[in-house]
């Protein structure tokens, strides 16, 4: 089977690199596309060859069908890869992307369409079989709303027709809260994907989120690796993501993955894709929606099946039949991933893009890091405030638990605040440690975090000596300068004794 | 030498006095006994009464970032004497990040509790609410729904309740 | 089951660090010891204490016995990992630690004494009915050397009694250079090991060298993790190794596999070790010796078999029983390793320290950097020149060659000169890529490699325009600065077309 | 503005045109059009003839380091007209690190081949044979056996056959 030659890569960011990295290993040559706020931006120093496709708004590039196709075209790239996010479950991208006579690697803009509108996904799978949330669909204008909370029952959930990744998401508890929350809800899927209507359905307590990777091809054939639990959320966006789940007997996995197939057949699925689920306290589970694409915590099912998803999605994309049967995927160990964002939780998260000073990425046996930042680059202000993925994987959950504390204890990003100190405080809190997780955890365990500050005296200690040193330059960048008068290096010895 | 630094509502004083390769670092009314060894220009290894500590330290400008063990500081100095370690929350509301008004939740003249909502910014994608780190009374509010502001730009004044 | 509170590493450079992740992951804290040329190197940087052992030659410091387990005392560790090289396969050292009353992460020095004297551990793996080379033991001088050639056939190798690692290993194709070699081999070994005795035995041309790595509890259990192929060897030193072989059919594995385990039961082995075997061109297979110890190569059988060998060593050390039965154990997929040494292939692979001025390390999915360096350290000049390790994992040998290959493109290290130019032609060789290796495919596929230099114009005109430039500062260090007058960023834009 | 450089036994002249916010280069007869964007002190952007190279430097006094793809180029700069790509040795083989002379197997006047053995050194734990880059005659022999060496000490002076 010959694979593309090269492919263009229409995203940026971790994402992006993590994808010229796969094109690389298959021999394919990567283009990149970039707007004018990311000419230096990783994911442009990597490949090889890049266009810029317009100005700093994603709106204006990123997500511009015309230029990123043209960029295809100018550099004869055969195939795009939308990553997750921007054009990557947008229809109309992946059929004008055929009609240009170019590959869309992912799958067909149908199966694209179907699941994308989240009442017609949600009517699809109901015929298949697969059981949904409580729920009213199309919900177009406030006045319905009272009618449609008394039929559902309170708390309720509003979300975007269109959407998905916590945007124009809103939890309601009371009537009160109602008209409020839709009106916000309105706004922002009016203004993240260009279509305001809304979906309400029940709200279910602490339930998990469970979704299933699925990979078919393009002859019919199709398995799943397995589950991820993407339970730890704020602002509705997961923050930490695991597999195996720890709540999932033999018995319910298999339900569930069988549940997510026959979801994914329901569309003649093809490439790479997750049907999403949540599982309430008494093991029962329902349809959430499917995402046409490529997972952002998609590593963890990597590192447990053994499998290089972006490998096979440009395999079953140029043509070629699945190599696997579902007997031959058998997971091993567990794996966990953090999201590292540029944001402070101790400000209800609030993004905190700034220019990195100084960067020190863990490493060693069992743990990966996916970058999309380098040290003196400034994190752009217009686009998602992700900067990393960490995942690991260990023989057990506690060894993989063990490894990414250790892994982020390690990681340094000095320049502007992460999400690290937070997510130390959520991995060591006993829920988590015992896997009793649910979307709520956040809200519950840490309602109003302040900081982790266990190193808070010798921190201090650190920039007063700092402070009182003479200062080689006034620029704040990072240099590894020889030696300094303050270096009392050579023979020194610490320790107890003597 | 007395090196007065704030890292949030956090004013912490230390007293540096180098004593030979050294230094004794006073901190309140606790003395330690501190080695302190430069590794590279972001690297300082800390002996502090005899436990080491791996601190990564950057500059910008006078403000001092610190990681260490995967949290994080950002000290910045202050002057005159502030002896003391006090709950302190800053009272200009600023915007963290470039954004655009989405909605004002309150006016001069209000007063509101710890928690409460002051105004959402639309930032990054996502609409961020900014609320008040202690409870007080509201004395300025300085833009309006829809205008677009800089980061560090004062949003709202606050005068919290002694 | 309890395991240390506290370990001592009783090593540096990459292994330490390697072993100190090791030890936090299980929640153990570890001590490092160091040399006054280490005071600040990475692997005391990320130990929770210090304790210096003495001047820079490792005879003096890593060698100290003494010193050694004093520090331990010192800083009340329970337990001392020796990793590779240095006391690692000192049966003196093992007995001192136990003496000391603390715990050795190893075998027992039995163990070790009887495999570290390869003329004993011959004897004893041959009445384990393992096969071994056809070879005359412990020639004491140079005057039975004629009569001993002329029995085993030329070539023969001439090789230390006491030692391993390549020191004092001599070939010898003709009896013209008998006399020469006998005298070199003879004084590195008296200098590496303290024991000047050697061991000629018949030199097999073109043999792979295959290795099984074993790991026994104390209990009498005893487990192996199938082979790993180490042909690709220069200066007798192994600097590509990989699992699978691609030369072990599942029949030979089978009979390797059952060999490495009579040979390690031979000595009642505990903790992990590895037996090495040469397999000749006609699948014949001989036992060559056994590293009572963990291997500079073990992240590829980690990769493959999803172990962690170090918290095994840690576990079994504490006395745990093996968690895993030999079927438990199933390889998946390929794993390559490089090791990253300072040295200059093309000048006969002299070592080239010096200090490393910019770093930047590959990484990703399948990736993995173990480091004994990070960017400003100086690489000191009395100790072994390996800088680092990259190993990979792919799906198929194909996979993780393409991977390996993608890592060392990514991978820059200024300030010495390094393997990894050299070790990208080996991978690039079609019989690499076609798993024809044997232990004389360096000598025989570059006999003299005089550098890969494929953008030589690129990187003078990279120098040059840099030339032009106006300097910030003199000193040599890496300075990651704002942008100068001469970055004419923005929107900027290249590519085939317009 | 012309830069000569040597890379090992490579000289190479390269003339430097600044033309807008990009460059003419010559080397030898061939010009090469090319955009340089520095990303940072150490990292390159450079494009030649419309290909992306991302280039690694790193400076030693008037040394630059390069690393590109893998591989690793240590350029030096050359004063006077090198306007030509020549094969050369230098004459002089110098230590490449401290260590210990273990033995000497030329003596002045002897002539050598390429590939021939000059002296045995002693460093890093292992025996390091220094070999004839090109065939010549021994002119000087500069250490005895047994001796200690710095990194850099001239060990043996050539004279290579024309």
């Amino acid at each position: 089977m010959t694979l593309f030659r090269r492919v263009l890569i229409a995203n940026r960011g971790e994402i992006a690199v993590r994808l010229i990295r796969g094109c690389h290993e298959l021999g394919i040559e990567a283009v990149a596309i970039y707007s004018e706020a990311d000419a230096t931006a990783p994911h442009v120093l990597c490949a090889d060859d890049a266009v810029c496709v317009g100005p700093p708004p994603s709106a204006e590039s990123y997500l511009n069908i015309e230029r990123t196709i043209d960029a295809a075209r100018q550099t004869k790239a055969e195939a795009i890869h939308p990553g997750y996010g921007f054009l990557a479950e947008n229809a109309a991208f992946a059929r004008a992307v055929s009609d240009a006579g170019l590959t869309f690697i992912g799958p067909r803009a149908e199966a694209i369409a179907a699941m994308g509108d989240k009442v017609a996904a949600r009517k699809l799978v109901v015929k298949a079989g697969v059981p949904v949330v409580p729920a009213v669909e199309d919900v177009a204008d406030a006045s319905q709303l009272p009618r449609v909370a008394a039929d559902i029952g309170y708390p309720l959930l509003i979300k975007a027709a269109a959407g998905g990744g916590g945007k124009g998401m809103r939890i309601v508890r009371s009537e009160a809260d109602l008209a409020p929350a839709f009106a916000a809800a309105a706004r922002e899927a009016q203004s993240a994907f260009g279509d305001g209507r809304l979906f309400v359905e029940r709200y279910l307590e602490r339930p998990r989120h469970i979704e299933v990777q699925v990979l078919g091809d393009q002859h019919g054939n199709l398995v799943h690796f397995g589950e991820r639990e993407c339970s730890i959320q704020r602002r509705h966006q997961k923050i930490i993501e695991e597999t195996p789940s720890p709540a999932l007997t033999p018995a319910l996995r298999e339900q569930m993955t069988a549940a997510a197939v026959a979801a994914a057949r329901s569309v003649n699925y093809s490439n790479a894709g997750t049907v999403e689920f949540l599982l309430d306290q008494d093991g029962r589970f329902y349809f959430l929606e499917m995402n046409t694409r490529l997972q952002v915590e998609h590593p963890v099912t990597e590192w447990v099946n053994g499998i290089d998803l972006v490998h096979a999605q440009l395999r079953v994309a140029a043509g070629e039949r699945l190599w696997l049967q579902q007997d031959d995927i058998r997971p091993r160990g567990h794996s966990i991933e953090c999201r590292i964002y540029a944001e402070d939780a101790a400000q209800t998260f609030l993004p905190s893009p700034g220019t990195i000073l100084h960067l020190r990425e863990p490493g060693g046996p069992g743990v990966r890091v996916d970058s999309g930042i380098r040290a003196g680059y400034t994190v752009p202000i217009f686009y998602d405030p992700m900067l990393a993925k960490v995942s690991v994987w260990g023989e057990t959950r506690d060894a993989a638990w063990r490894r990414m504390i250790a892994a982020l204890r390690e990681y340094v990003v000095l320049g502007c605040t992460t999400s690290i100190p937070f997510l130390l405080d959520v991995l060591d809190h006993p829920a988590f440690a015992s896997g009793d997780t649910h979307t709520h955890f956040i809200e519950e365990h840490f309602p109003s975090w302040r900081g982790r500050e266990q190193h808070r005296v010798i921190a201090a200690i650190a920039a007063a000596i700092d402070t009182t040193r003479p200062q080689r330059a006034a620029t704040a960048g990072a240099t590894a300068a020889p030696a300094s008068p303050w270096a009392t290096l050579g023979h020194w010895r610490v320790g107890a004794g003597g | 030498m007395r090196i007065s630094l704030r890292h949030k509502q956090h004013h912490i004083a230390v007293d540096v006095h180098p004593e030979g390769g050294s230094y004794r670092i006073g901190i309140g009314e606790t003395e330690h006994v501190v080695e302190a060894h430069y590794i590279d220009e972001t690297t300082m290894m800390l002996v502090v009464d005899g436990r080491r500590h791996h601190v990564a330290i950057a500059r910008k400008g006078k403000e001092r970032l610190v990681a260490i063990d995967g949290e994080i500081y950002q000290f910045a100095p202050e002057s005159g004497s502030a002896g003391h370690v006090a709950t302190f929350a800053p009272p200009e509301i600023i915007a963290p990040m470039p954004g655009k008004v989405l909605q004002v939740l309150v006016k001069a003249g209000d007063h509101v509790a710890a928690g409460d909502g002051l105004l959402i910014l639309e930032a990054m994608k996502m609409e961020n609410r900014l609320v008040a780190e202690a409870a007080g009374t509201v004395t300025e509010v300085r833009v309006t729904e829809g205008a677009m502001v800089d980061g560090g730009q004062v949003l709202v004044v606050m005068k919290y309740d002694e």
